[in-house]
This record gives C-alpha cells, structure tokens and sequence, in this order.
C-alpha cells in the first residue's frame, strides 16, 4: 500500500480516475470539466481547462471525448441526462459547478432523480453522483459561496456527502461512484488546495460512517467539512486549558451516522455542533434535535451551535469573514456548555 | 402506407383500441369514485402514441408526461398492472406507489409517466447517452406537451441532443390546450416545429389524428437516430376528448371544437381508411373491439381483487442500500 | 364588522381581491389563474378556471386582463417576471401551482427574490408573493403532495407563512401582499374546502406572530398548517384523560415567533411538535433544537417529533394514510413526554 | 450614422474608453492581489454595451449577466462607486456587499449584474411587465452571453415577452466562448438570432466590434418595444480580451484569433472611423482619453482610501422588515 501526499483537488480527480480505470460504465460530464470542447484529446495540443478550477483535469485524455464530456450551460438537460443514463445503465459523474446554481436544475436532481425508484416501486435504481462546490471564503459572494447541503439532505431519496480532506475525498467518492443511490458530492472549495496522506491504491471509504477525527471525554463537538479543522484548531487551544474535547466528522449528512453522535454524546454529556451552512432546517438543528430527543437524560448542559447567521454570504472581506464560524467562536461555544 | 404490413395494421388497430377502452373505463371509474388523484387521459391522440410506437422495438426507450397511459399501452405495458396502479394496489406496475401520474415500466423501456412538464426532456437525452457511450443503435422517444414546449427543460434539451447527436426523437402531442390555456396564447411560435431550426434539427407537423401520418413521419425520424445522425422534432397536431384531468368542467371549450373532433376521430379515420382499401375487414376489426373490451373488463376485476400494498411499503425503495 | 362563514378558498380569493382593490400596482399571475387565457373578460361568456382549483375565481373579471395574467408553463420566466417586476414598482402575487415544482424556478426566487437586496447593499426590495399548494392527502403521490416549506425557511431573505384557518389564511395573505420582502405562502390543498368565520372588511394579521389556539399547562404542541387541526383533535382525547395541551400555531416560520415557543415551553415543561413536512432539516428540528438551546434546565422529558417518515409521498391510499401525522400518533407523543 | 450628434458621439467615445479604462485597471490590480474573487472583463465588447445605451434614457432598465462592469458605466453607473465595490468597501455601489459579480444601482435602472448564467431573461420580463401595467414607455435590454442562449431561462422568457408584447431587448452577446467552450460546441444553431423565429419576433445578428452597426440595431429594436410592439432578439457578435475570469489560463485561445481581434478592436475602428470623416478631431479623442485615465486614478483612490463595512452590516439588508 502506497500512501502519497497529495491535494484536496488531486484525491478527487484520483477517485473519479481510479472508478473510470474500474468500470466503462462511468462517465464524467458537465461545463468545462474537460475544458475547450475537449479538442485537445485530438488535436494532441494543450491541454484545457479539467473543470473551472482544474480538479477534472486530464480525465479526457485518458478517457477521451466519449466518456468525459462538456456540455452546455443547460444543467437541467444534462443532470437531467445523467439521470435518464443512471435508470439505464450508466454511472455517470455529473458537475454542477457551483452548488449555488441548484435553483436551475433541482427538479431533475429532487423530483427525478431523487423519486424514481420509489414513485416506480423499486423498479427502477439511479447510480448517479452529482459534485458540486460549495463554501464561503473565497470572496465570491451570495451566489457562488454557499453550502445548502441542508436542502438536499432534506428530501427523500438523495445521500448527501461532505468530505473534509484529501482521504475521504477520494474515499468517499469512490463509494459514491459505487453507490446505487444519487448521492450529491459537496467540496469544499477552501478545502482544494489543502493536502495530505491519501492511499494510492483502490481503496473506498464506506457512506454513513461518521470519523472520530479525536477521541475526548468532555464535550463533543460535531464539525461538518472544513468545520472539521477549525474545530481542531479549538481543540488544541481546550486542551491547554484542560478542557478533552471528542471530535466527530460526519462525513455523510444523509444518512447520518447517528448512533456514533449519540454514544459520543452519551458519553461527554455536552455537544457542540459546528456547521457552515445557514442555521435554520439545517442539518446543525438536525443534530441537537437528535441529542434533545435521544440522549436527553445524558446531556448537562444546553447543547450549541456554532454556524452563520440567517444572512447571505456577504462580498466584502471583513464581513464574509465574520461570517464564517472559526476557531474562537467553537471554543466559546464549548466553554458556555461547560460553564 | 405501403411499407405496413397486415401485422403492423392489427397491432396499431389493436393498441388504439385498447387505449380508447382503457380511457372511457378510466373517466367512469373516476366519476364512480373507484380511482383517487388526478387522471389525465389520452383519449383522442391514440394515433400518436400508436404510430411513433409502432417503429419502436422493446430495446427502445420513452419518456412521457402526466397523460402517460396511452404511451404506456403503445409501448407494451401489461393493462393489468396499469388499472391495478391507477387503484394504488400492491399488483400495479409500480407497487401502488406512483399511480396514474406515474405510471412506469422500466423494463418495456417506458421510463414513467411524469407529473412535472417538460421533465421528460432531459431525462430522454439519458437513453440517448447511454445508446452512444455503449455504441448500441437504441432510440428514445421524448414525448411532450404543447404547454411543455414553454419549458425551458425542453429547449435546453434540444439543444443538447443536438450537439451531442443523440438518437433521441422529440414528439410534441399539440392537443390545442396547456390545462384551460389555448396554444395560440402560450406559444409565441404558430408552430412548435418551427423551433427545430432553432437546434439545428429537422422539424415537422403532422396531423396527429392520422396514425399512417405520424407513423411515416417517425420512421424517418426513428431511422435517421439509429444511423446516429441526431434528433428530430416531430409535433402531431390533435385534440383530446376529456377534460385536462378528470373534474375540468371544460368551459373554455366551444360546441364547433367537440364537434370538429369527433369528426377527426383517429379510430374512425383508420377504420375507414382499411375498410376502404380492403386492408382489414369490419368483422377484423370489430373483432379486435369486443376483445379489447373484454381485457379491460379483466383489468378492472383483476385490480378490484388485488390486495393494497402492506404498510411496510412505506418505507421501503427510497434507497437501494439503507446506510 | 361583518363576520361571514367561508371556505379557505374564498378567503384566499377575498384577501386578494382586497389588496387588488386598495392597491393598483398589485397584479396576479400564473397558469390558469384566469382560464382560458382569461378572453371570457372580453367576450363576455363563461368564466374559465380560476385557478386550478378554482381559488382565483372572478379576479380576472374583475381587475381585468393586464392585472390578472395566465402563463405559459414557464415557471422561472414568471416568477422571474414578478421578482422584476416588484423591484421596479409592482407588488405581484404569482402563483407557483404546486409546490413540488419548485425545482423548475427556485433560482429565480432563492438566488434573484432572497438576495437581490442583500446583494445591492439595501438598495432594492422586492414586495413579491408567491402562493403554492402544498400537502398531503389528495391522492396526488409524490411531486404533488409535498410540504418542503423547510427548504424556503432555510433560506435567508425569503419569508415563509403557512395559514391554517380561512380567518388567517385571508389576514395573512394580505399581510405578505402589503410587506415588503418576499413572502411564500402556502396553501394546503386538503383545507381548501375547509370553512370558518372570516371578517368581511379589511384586515390583516401581522406576519411573524404565532396563534395560541389552546391554552393549556401540561404540554406544548407546536403544530404547522394542518397538523393544527390534527393537534387540536388530540388536544380533545387529551382532554378526556386528564391532560391539559397547549396548541401553539406558528403561523409563520420564516421569521419563528420564538418568544411564544419558548415562554409556552418554559410554562409547560414539556414540547411535543407536528409538522407534515418530511423530518431532517425541518422546522420541527427547528422549534425542538430551540427549545433545547434556549428553554434547556426547563425541559422535563425529551422533546418529541410527529411528521411523516424520511419518504416521498406514496400513491396507494393506505400508504398515504400511514404517511400523514394523525391525532392517534400526536396522543402517543404527547403521552412519551408525560411517562 | 447621419443621425448621431456630435454630442452622441463624444459620449460613445468616452464611455468606450471608460470602460476599457476601468477593466484594464481592474486586470492590473486584480494580478497586484488588491481585487479579491471573481472578476470577469468586458474588454473588447464595449461597442455593445455602449452602442444600445446610447438608445436609453435613466428610466429604462437593464439586466446584466457576471461581465457588468461595461454594463454598468453604459447605463451611466458611477466609476468611484463600482470601483469600490469591487474593493469591498462601504463606499460601494452595493456597500460592499455585492462585489464584482453583483454590482448594481437600481436607481440608474441598472438592475445588476447576476452570478447566474441566464438569470436575467427571466428578471427583465418583470420592468417590461411594469411598464406595461403601468403605461409608461420605458424600455428593458436584457443582456445575455452566448453561452447564457442554452439555459432554459432564456427560451422561457423570451417567449413570454413575445406572447404578452412586453417592450424588452435581448441582446446576446456573443464572445464566442462560454468560460472555455467554444459556441459552435455548445450551440446547435449556426447564428443565436435565428431562435427569434421560435418566438415569432425580429432577429438580427449584427457586428459587435462595430458601435454604429449596433447603435443602429438597437435603435429600431429599442423604437419598436417603446412603440408596445413587442420584444427583439440582437445578436451581437465580438470577442473579449482577457480570459473567461482574471487567472484564466487562455489555452484554449490561438494566436491567429488574438490577432484578428487586436485587428478588430472596438475603439479603434470608432477613432477611424470618426477621424476619416472628419467627425471629431484626434485632439478632442486623445483628451478624452486623458480624461478617462484621470477618472479611473482617482476610483482606484476614492476605493483605496474608502473603509470596510461596519461589521454590524453583514446582519442588515436580509429583510426590509425584521418581523
Ligand atoms: C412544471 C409544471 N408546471 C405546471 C404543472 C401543472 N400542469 C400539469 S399538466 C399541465 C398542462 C400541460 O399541457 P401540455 O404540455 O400541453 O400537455 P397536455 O395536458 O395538453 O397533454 C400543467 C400546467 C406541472 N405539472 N408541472
Ligand atoms: C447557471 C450557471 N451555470 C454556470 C455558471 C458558471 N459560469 C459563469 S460564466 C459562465 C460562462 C458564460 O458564458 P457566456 O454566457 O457566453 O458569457 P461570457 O462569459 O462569454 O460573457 C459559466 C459557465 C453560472 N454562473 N451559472
Ligand atoms: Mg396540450
Ligand atoms: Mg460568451
């Protein structure tokens, strides 16, 4: 077993690479994921874009233009496409660019997609993985920075998946590649220029398993995607002050891994819950109901939230970064449950 | 009309029929109160369905809208579970659980009635995907609404079946009317067809009363897919005799209208066009009647005998795999 | 004041016909909400539709075809319209027919409506109303018979309102017709034929305050919409065993009349929540994670839930049946807490 | 050309070179690391923007698409304000809170830029409806991108507008790249202006590079929606300069194309043009020039000595009312 350091961005491509090399059955589409309508792959000249921030790139080389296609700006045709090529016989790997751009296409995610099987009473399965960028930081305002897994991870039918390094992401995406579900596919966009240790070989991380990124024995913090590492960094600061916290990365949000959030839970008796999406019908609210109502006897304090508030995801530096939950807010957080 | 062969004019005669009786059973099992939700019915455009079919094999795909039986019939789905679905019984073509609006049968290619308009647009560009990734020569045939070509799901489709040459065929079933909404006030285009030089695509209007027309026209269509030369669209102008759904008191509709229907019925047409030619005799045909009378009578006893689905059922099928 | 027995959907026809009448720059449009592209104004014959269900009946004949407008179906271009529209000097009430198609247009109201003013610095407003049927029990099976008010109340800049009664259901809908954001109200299809008594004359009911429908000491239900009227029916077997609910309908959810959750929690000690609206990142999640944030040391049994399962809304009536939160469930919720 | 006034004339010039002014600048300091996010250029395309606003007065509207900044300074939009939007800062247009990609005024009738591709086909239907509700002659462009022609949004409205006469403009502006996708890929019909058949309205493809060509276009495109004749598609066919964003890597772009649009170059062609007829002097051009850089000098200062929204400003401006 091969483990090699490699980026965010390069585990990702690694995934789809390593499921394409597997299986002739997946295919990877959407705007620019090749880049230049993939000319190139015959022209031999240089290579394009590999998606807008290069994460798809040299996937239509190795897999030319029949598996690795650029489309239109028409995301409800070919996510729509990739639905109809799902219940069919493929495995497509479709790219909404920005998950901010979901309102042009939910239909085919949400009413198609996400019911066919059941409307058809199991006669019909859907292996289909819709990757989508989400999150703030980057300075590209309210239409281009958010997170709204909360939304999909709200209707029937559809896994939702949040990675949170370079690991699960390859991981993770595999096992969504080989899921028989929709699954839709979040990253981070902060996230994609971070690296680490990734195995070289095939390797899957199953859906619905929640990671103990730390053990802890006093409070329990659940930190979805890049909360993950700001809830580290408050961590480490506890630690100094003798406070153990356990931390817990869902990894999947549907279905959520809620027995290890509970036993955790069970076991500190105090929860924060740290998530960049928006606060209400949030998977953060998801999670202190699942507390409140399973684990009431144990907790011994109020549990937290740490998450923006109900606003859009302003422009103007200082404000986004206000916006973003981090480190100081997670470790008031904590202190108030422990207070 | 040559290239029909005495088979193919039973097997059309046959499924219009069978349409026809499944959608008169329908309305009065409705108004009886036997079938709950919203039915929409076909009867009227037995010719489209019928003729774009009647150069399909089962290999073959479709997508369909909210007035998906007749497709459904057409392409070979059993009755039986059709009527069963309708009542919400554990026997139906989709367990109970999608009904009329629907209505599926995945493994006879039909890839569900659907209750949102324009849906069927991008999910038939699906198919035609996979037809070309997998080299097979299968052909999907999109069908779509009047209303629905307002949608933008179907021009971006289009478009891409387009670019991409997908063997897909888009028949938009122009019945005059989106719900109570006359086409000449939704659309700004005289005719839908006139959009296929927008995609760059071969367009026609057909009479969509006369099953031999759409029928040709198809299989043009149907053919230039197979050689992988791309989309067609193909717009069949007719009516329908009952209301948007069952329940429309159908007060935008005027006394000329209903009479110049029934006069463009598509199974009186077809009667009267092989009798005349001595294609196929009345005793044939009228043959085929009684018997298609008869199925549906057994679709009904068979889905009025089916139990309901357990509740179980519930919750089962959202996901393949539960964790 | 005259008071009138009407159904909800005269009330809803009334609260727009008073605000058409008090206010020319409010304007209606949608599929069929006239009929028959509306020419019976002009011709003088019957009239069409009003509305699919005939809820906007005899608007067009009364304000005319230029205020009153049928659509093509064409959801996104319309709403989109209205959005335009009401930044630049109407106040239009569109209709979305139901809310399951929400897929085909959300951008127009998520991204354009939501944001316009948080993206313009406050520099725009958008006085928009976008009515959608919702619900279960209509035999209408899975993209016809959601709630999915929660994916709306995720999102910041919208205001959701879900009435429940005729009385509120005119109040409110005028209330969301004079305020000045976007507003999308929800009107239950199985309330429709549902009557009550109504004030003829003009009048509104603040968006943004709960109903306390029952006043009661042993336990709180918060109860949406039509899960009212289930609560209330529970509230009465309740009553024959000794236990004495409060009935609390939000109203509105998008903002949450938190102050009357809590103090009603705080009084009762206990919180029991209906909603139909499917579970995960749902305002039931909502008003239980705010209970056990904010009304913690006086919580004495977990908070319980009563919705339909993690589901699309099956065909099959009986199916159907078991989907939908009856009394004899609530009951039993109730009962947990008190155990 | 006859019927432009020297007045006319001097203001094209001297919004082209603003504008060219303005995203040479923003290109400058977005590479310096002072231009935080997404920043899309309109260098090259200013004889559209400029040519149909020329054809507006401030009651009219427009939407916008990411590449607004030539937009915004056509429709008369304050350069010290944009420039510090796309700083960030409180003196912004947007207070800061839209950015590059959101820049708008209202009260200009520049009804912003959108970070949705296609979003504002839909959103210019809604000021052409308000101005026929309310009976005024005030006219809407709705500027789109050749890539934007594939999203369903733009098929939806322009048959809306067409069906109910609304007074808007398209106008697709066509670059011919969608980010890296060349339009012959993404775009099954060989001009966008032939889709004007679809909706039953004029069509015409016109040269972008060429401000009167436009000018001319727009002019009775512009007359006829004032006249409550109903909608226009222009297509106007140039190139932009710089990448799809700043930090485009370009390499799907070869040399021969850069070269042909140097040789095509908007201002340009207007300084000869102008100066062969001996319309306006070299001098009078040359100060204008002068005068443009002055003002974008003195943006970029305005922006850089502007401050930062107060932090409490990221919890306003959600709602008109709080509850
Ligand atoms: C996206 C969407 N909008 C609206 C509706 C409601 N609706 C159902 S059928 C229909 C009319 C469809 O007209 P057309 O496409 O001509 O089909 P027809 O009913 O005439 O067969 C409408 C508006 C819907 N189901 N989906
Ligand atoms: C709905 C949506 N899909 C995709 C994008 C990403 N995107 C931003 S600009 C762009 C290309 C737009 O091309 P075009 O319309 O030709 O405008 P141009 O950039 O050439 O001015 C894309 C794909 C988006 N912003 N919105
Ligand atoms: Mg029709
Ligand atoms: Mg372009």
């Amino acid at each position: 077993m091969t483990i090699r350091n490699i980026t965010f961005r390069e585990a990702i491509n690694a995934g789809i690479r390593q499921e394409m090399r597997l299986d002739p059955t997946v295919i990877l589409l959407g705007e620019d994921v090749a880049g230049g309508a993939a000319t190139f792959v015959e022209e031999a000249g240089e290579e394009a874009w590999g998606g807008v921030l290069g994460v798809t790139k040299g996937l239509a080389r190795e897999f030319g233009r029949t598996r690795v296609l650029d489309t239109p700006i028409s995301e409800s045709a070919f996510i729509g496409a990739a639905v109809g090529a799902a219940s069919t016989g493929l495995r497509p790997v479709v790219e909404l660019m920005f998950v901010g751009f979901l309102g042009v296409c939910l239909d085919q995610i949400y009413n198609q997609g996400g019911k066919l099987r059941y409307m058809f009473g199991g006669k019909a399965q859907v292996p289909l993985v819709v990757r989508t960028l989400i999150g703030a930081g980057f300075r590209a305002a309210a239409q281009h920075s958010q997170c709204i897994y909360s939304v999909f991870t709200h209707m029937p039918g559809l896994k939702t998946v949040v990675p949170s390094t370079p690991r699960n992401a390859k991981g993770l995406l595999a096992a969504a590649i080989r899921d028989n579900d929709p699954v839709i596919f979040f990253e981070h966009i902060a996230l994609l220029d971070t690296d680490g240790p990734v195995e070289d070989d095939d390797f899957i991380i199953p859906l619905g398993k929640a990671e103990i990124v730390k053990p802890g024995k006093d409070v329990t913090i659940v930190a979805i995607g890049r909360m993950r590492h700001m809830a580290m960094q408050a961590a480490e600061q506890l630690a100094k002050d003798g406070i153990d916290v356990e931390v817990i990365d869902p990894l999947t949000l549907s279905p959520l891994d809620e027995d290890a959030i509970l036993s955790s839970v069970k076991k500190t008796h105090r929860l924060v819950v740290v998530d960049e999406d928006t606060p209400y019908c949030s998977v953060a609210h998801d999670i202190v109901a699942l507390a409140a109502q399973q684990a009431f006897g144990y907790l011994d304090a109020a549990p937290q939230t740490v998450t923006p508030p109900h606003v859009s995801v302003p422009f103007s530096p200082p404000l986004e970064d206000a916006y973003i939950p981090d480190a100081a807010k997670i470790i008031a957080a904590v202190k108030a449950t422990t207070a | 009309m040559a290239e029909l062969t005495q088979d193919q004019l039973l097997w059309i005669y046959d499924r219009m029929r069978l349409i026809r009786e499944f959608e008169n059973r329908a309305s009065a099992l409705f108004a009886a109160g036997k079938l709950p939700g919203f039915v929409h019915l076909y009867a009227g455009e037995e010719a489209i369905g019928v003729g774009i079919m009647a150069n399909l094999t089962d290999r073959d795909f479709i997508t369909s809208t909210h007035r998906g039986h007749g497709h459904c019939i057409a392409k070979g789905v059993e009755v039986n579970g059709m009527m069963a679905e309708l009542y919400g019984k554990a026997t139906g073509s989709c367990k109970g659980k999608g009904g009329s609006m629907h209505i599926a049968d995945v493994d006879k290619g039909m890839l569900g009635a659907n209750g949102i308009v324009g849906a069927g647009g991008p999910l038939a560009c699906g198919p035609g995907l996979m037809a070309k990734v997998k080299g097979t020569d299968q052909v999907t045939i999109c069908f779509f609404g009047d209303g629905a070509a307002e949608q933008g799901t179907m021009h971006e489709s289009m478009n891409l079946a387009s670019i991409w040459k997908l063997p897909v065929v888009f028949v938009c079933e122009n019945n005059g009317y989106a719900e109570s909404t006359p086409v000449h006030y939704h659309s700004a285009s005289k005719d839908i067809a006139d959009r296929a030089t927008a995609y760059n695509m071969p367009g026609f209007t057909v009479n969509g009363t006369d099953v031999f027309a759409v029928y040709e026209a198809a299989h043009e269509a149907v053919a230039r897919a197979r050689r992988g030369e791309g989309p067609t669209l193909l717009e069949a102008k007719g009516f329908r005799y009952f209301g948007h759904f069952e329940g429309d008191p159908l007060s935008y509709r005027t006394e000329e209208e209903i009479a110049k229907n029934k006069s463009n019925d598509p199974i009186d047409q077809f009667r009267r066009r092989v009798i005349d030619r001595e294609l196929l005799s009345a005793a044939t045909l009228d043959e085929i009647d009684a018997r298609s009378k008869a199925a549906i009578d057994a679709a009904v006893e068979f889905a009025e005998a089916s139990p309901y689905p357990e509740l179980s059922e519930l919750m089962t099928d959202v996901y393949v795999s539960y964790r």
